[in-house]
């Protein structure tokens, strides 16, 4: 009972959040509004028992992901985040029409090919064994996971500095 | 080299002093409760506040000698403008952060309390209302002429100028100063009175070495140095 | 583990008293505070309102009543051009998760023995993770309460904020990295048990240095002073929160002090031992709780610690300046950061050294981390050194 | 709860970020979209572990922590190159960036 209230309340709390996110035309509200179906999946997350997911997700997607969106919106917009210009791309039409086929073809092999619903089990799914997986078999796919992430921390420096300017141009203070 | 992080500590030391003092010594808070004090003995003025323009109220007998606020000028003398310290050299005026300070320099010479020709504040103004009584004015002195006051109720009921404080408000004698600052008073003499007997000494030196003009010159400054000490004790 | 057997009656046992308890310990701090940092500063603090229709002054201690009483009948004020919605949603959004965080520390109180497991958040596995996850969101409210209001001053105070917390919540998670390293286990109650079992972190050289790191950034997080960059009131007003007054200033004030007893809650369960404490023994098999000498008695301990650090807190408000904005980010990158990851190193060796259970070899690694950590905090604060000079008078000698 | 209405809800949110990379302009609304279909993945990712046969093994939860640090890595590169665009277009609009097209 509990679980089939908090399902249907999460769910419509992420996908609001979601449309909300996609369709506002502020774009700060669109972020705080992404960070609601952030939020939402995260409760969904727990109620799979995925613990630890759910929390690197509040901790990654909320705390780090949402703060860089806003600093980003804050240094390429204008601060009041408007959107002023048309905010609909020339192809919506189109875009449409491909969401809701991508949509039905989506759903058809959900409804039919799967195995019918099974009672869930009880799992016990502890951060200790989810750690020695981690060490043990996915020890390699974690060094190169660090890597990608220096790799992008070093790229996103550089792309993000841009070209420093000549030493003449500097105004002198 | 010190401890890492021992400044942190002395510095939390000596808050710590500040927190258990505050309940033993009852003369180390500057803060005037009128509540305290049955009624005949508040000050003149406590609960009546100026009424004529340019009347404040003075009162600065209550605060503690650990209280300070704004700046005050210092002379030596009964008559103030004769033995003003300030020879309006403007070092006070340059390094006030918030440029509260606005000082004219006298265009002639005049005798100082120790007979020195020396230039003197035609104008000498602290807006108050800008003032964040940091104390620099004090610290960059090098006449001694420029020290604290813990005058504290200025209030005033004129809004442009009334916080403006004049050559003649700020001037106050060096026994005021005794009076509300023993400590630092006593402090700052003794150290001119060294400083000067220092000097003297170096000149006397010099002066014996030239053998040149010494008893004149030597007689003159002892005297002045005499009356000097007089006022320290 | 599952939901199905929770009901409202476990949830409301486990959480109203913990929200009241917080409250009225946030009264109690907010009166502390004005009272020590009036006494350090040689004042002597509120003393007047007492009980009401009397003169009995009980030394001030209905101040913080009279405080929120005066909080709540005041105008709310919204600014012309303010986000509204944004505007309202900021002090909620700043107490929230600050509520939050405390279920994740692990409060033996006597009422909770007997309810579920998930509403004892810190039996969850994860329960550490949780604590910093939900910690970072207060960064977004202070950022949304900068934002909303329409205000310069409440920008930069919103943006500098966002700026040291981020900043401040790397060495912050890294220093509790050691303890969980040490423990083995991201769970609240089992850091505490390990703690009453071998020793409190605080007192091994490793642990000594995170938890120094640990309080440091925790001020940061907290924005207390000597960090107190994002509310500096002598150059940009009051920050994020220029433009609050009434009931929702005292949202934010409430949330400010409730992080404060959040974090000091989780430096005094990674580092300080928990409710561990005289007459208290810790029970593996009671899931982590606690065997006691009377009912509560660890509780008190927690609080006790927790009061102990706020203390602390309060008194380096009193003693030390404010940083400026440059400062703040060097300690933070330049000092913080390689001596909290250093230190992850040598709780590393730490570690291993102690597994061989040798008295003589664990002594010397002690001795080793704790030489290797101070000379790598006094290099740092050495080369940190040099841009900071004392004050130079222009124009005097 | 069965698994069914957890794919459903999937499948709706990645639609949603779908509309979301087809209809809008500005490019970091693009990035936002392209967050919500990724976060949509995981949530299928975490729905199939727990309803597998064998949990114990803990794919589900290993590939979503994968997934959340390359989408993590993802956002940080995005955002630099969005802001190096912005500096020389002066603008994020992605209809205005066009100067491969031939006039």
């Amino acid at each position: 009972m509990n679980e089939v209230v908090a399902f249907w309340i999460l769910s419509v709390i992420a996908v609001f959040g979601a449309l909300v996110a996609v369709r506002k035309r502020n774009l700060i509200h669109g972020v705080f509004a992404l960070l609601v179906f952030f939020a939402g999946l995260s409760g969904l997350f727990l109620l799979l028992l995925a613990e630890f997911i759910a929390a690197v997700q509040v901790l990654v997607y909320i705390g780090a992901v949402g703060i860089l969106l806003l600093f980003a919106i804050m240094l390429t917009e204008r601060v009041t985040g408007d959107d002023d210009r048309r905010v609909t791309s020339r192809g919506w039409f189109w875009g449409l029409v491909v969401t809701a086929a991508v949509f039905v073809v989506l759903l058809l092999p959900a409804i039919q090919q799967l195995p019918p619903p099974k009672a869930a089990q009880t799992i016990d799914p502890s951060v200790k064994e989810l750690g020695h997986k981690l060490m043990n078999p996915y020890v390699v796919t974690l060094e190169v996971l660090a890597l990608l992430l220096t790799a992008a921390l070093i790229g996103a420096v550089t792309a993000a500095q841009g070209v420093r300017m000549p030493k003449e141009e500097d105004s002198p203070e | 080299m010190t401890l890492l992080g021992s400044g942190i500590f002395k510095g939390m030391a000596v808050t710590f002093r500040n927190f258990v003092g505050s309940y033993f010594h009852r003369e180390r808070l500057p803060t005037n409760d009128y509540s305290w004090r049955t009624e005949g003995s508040l000050p003149q003025h406590a609960g009546d506040y100026p009424k004529e323009e340019g009347e404040q109220l003075r009162d600065t007998t209550t605060v503690t000698n650990y209280s300070r606020n704004f700046p005050m000028l210092l002379h030596d003398g009964s008559e103030p403008m004769d033995t003003i310290r300030c020879v309006a050299c403007q070092i006070c005026e340059r390094s006030c952060p918030p440029q509260c300070i606005y000082i004219e320099k006298s265009t002639e010479k005049k005798e100082d309390s120790s007979g020195k020709m020396q230039f003197y504040p035609a104008t000498f103004d602290i807006d108050v209302s800008v003032c964040m009584s940091c104390q620099i004015c004090v610290e960059v002195c090098p006449f001694d002429a420029i020290v604290m006051n813990s005058q504290f109720e200025l209030s005033t009921p004129n809004r442009f100028g009334g916080l403006l404080l004049h050559q003649g408000d700020l001037l106050k004698s060096n026994d005021y100063y005794h009076k509300i600052h023993p400590e630092e008073a006593a402090a700052r003499d003794k150290r001119i009175a060294d400083e000067k007997t220092a000097k003297e000494a170096k000149k006397k030196a010099a002066a014996e070495a030239a053998k040149k003009k010494a008893e004149a010159k030597a007689g003159a400054e002892t005297e002045a140095g005499d009356e000097k000490k007089e006022v320290a004790e | 583990m599952s939901l199905e057997p929770l009901t409202l009656t476990d949830i409301l046992i486990a959480t109203v008293p913990l929200m009241l308890i917080f409250a009225t310990l946030f009264a109690f701090t907010t009166w502390l505070e004005r009272k020590a940092l009036a006494r350090i500063q040689n004042r002597i603090g509120p003393n007047k309102v007492g009980i009401p229709c009397t003169r009995i002054g009980l030394f001030g201690l209905g101040q913080p009543a009279a405080d929120g009483i005066k909080m709540i009948f005041k105008e709310d004020i919204v600014p012309r051009g303010a986000d509204r919605l944004f505007h309202l949603l900021a002090p909620i959004l700043a107490l929230i998760p600050a509520m939050l965080v405390l279920c994740f520390l692990p409060l033996n109180f006597p009422w909770i023995k007997n309810i579920q497991g998930l509403v004892k958040p810190f039996m969850l596995d994860g329960a550490v993770i949780f604590f910093f996850a939900i910690t970072g969101l207060n960064t977004l409210a202070v950022f949304m309460a900068g934002w909303a209001s329409r205000n310069k001053y409440s920008l930069l105070g919103g943006i500098r904020a966002v700026a040291q917390m981020v900043s401040y919540e790397i060495p912050l998670v890294l220093s509790a990295v050691i303890v969980v390293m040490m423990v083995g286990s991201l769970n609240a109650a089992e850091i505490v048990k390990e703690q009453a079992d071998e020793y409190w972190f605080i007192l091994s050289p490793w642990g000594f240095t995170a938890f120094v790191i640990f309080f440091i950034a925790a001020l940061a997080e907290t924005n207390r002073s000597p960090f107190d960059l994002p509310e500096a009131e002598s150059e940009i007003i009051a920050g994020y929160f220029t433009e609050y007054s009434g009931f929702k200033f005292a949202l934010f004030f409430l949330g400010e002090y409730i992080a404060m007893f959040a974090i000091s809650g989780l430096a005094v369960t990674l580092f300080l031992g928990g409710g561990d404490g005289p007459g208290v023994t810790m029970n593996p098999e009671d899931q982590g709780l606690a065997t006691e000498a009377f009912p509560g008695l660890s509780a008190v301990w927690f609080l006790a610690k927790i009061f102990a650090l706020i203390a602390v807190m309060i008194w380096l408000r009193g003693t030390l300046p404010r940083l400026r904005v440059d400062q703040l980010m060097g300690f933070a990158w330049k000092f913080m950061l390689p001596l909290s990851i250093l230190n992850i190193l040598v709780a590393g060796f730490a570690w291993h050294a102690e597994q061989l259970d040798n008295t003589i070899i664990t002594v010397i690694t002690w001795v080793i981390s704790f030489a290797v950590l101070y000379g790598a905090a006094s290099g740092l604060n050495q080369l940190n050194r040099g841009k900071v000079r004392p004050r130079e008078y222009k124009y005097a000698e | 709860m069965t698994l069914h209405h957890y794919l459903i809800l999937a499948a709706l949110l990645f639609c949603v970020g779908l509309m979301g990379a087809f209809t809008r302009r500005n490019a970091i609304v693009v990035l936002f979209s392209v967050e919500i279909m990724l976060n949509a993945a995981n949530l299928n990712f975490i729905a199939f572990w727990r309803y597998s046969e064998n949990p114990a093994l803990l794919h589900g939860p290993l590939f979503t922590l994968f997934a959340i640090a390359v989408a993590a890595a993802e956002v940080a590169v995005g955002l630099a190159l969005m802001i190096a665009v912005y500096r020389h277009f002066k603008t994020v609009d992605l209809e205005s960036m066009d100067t491969l097209r031939e006039e």
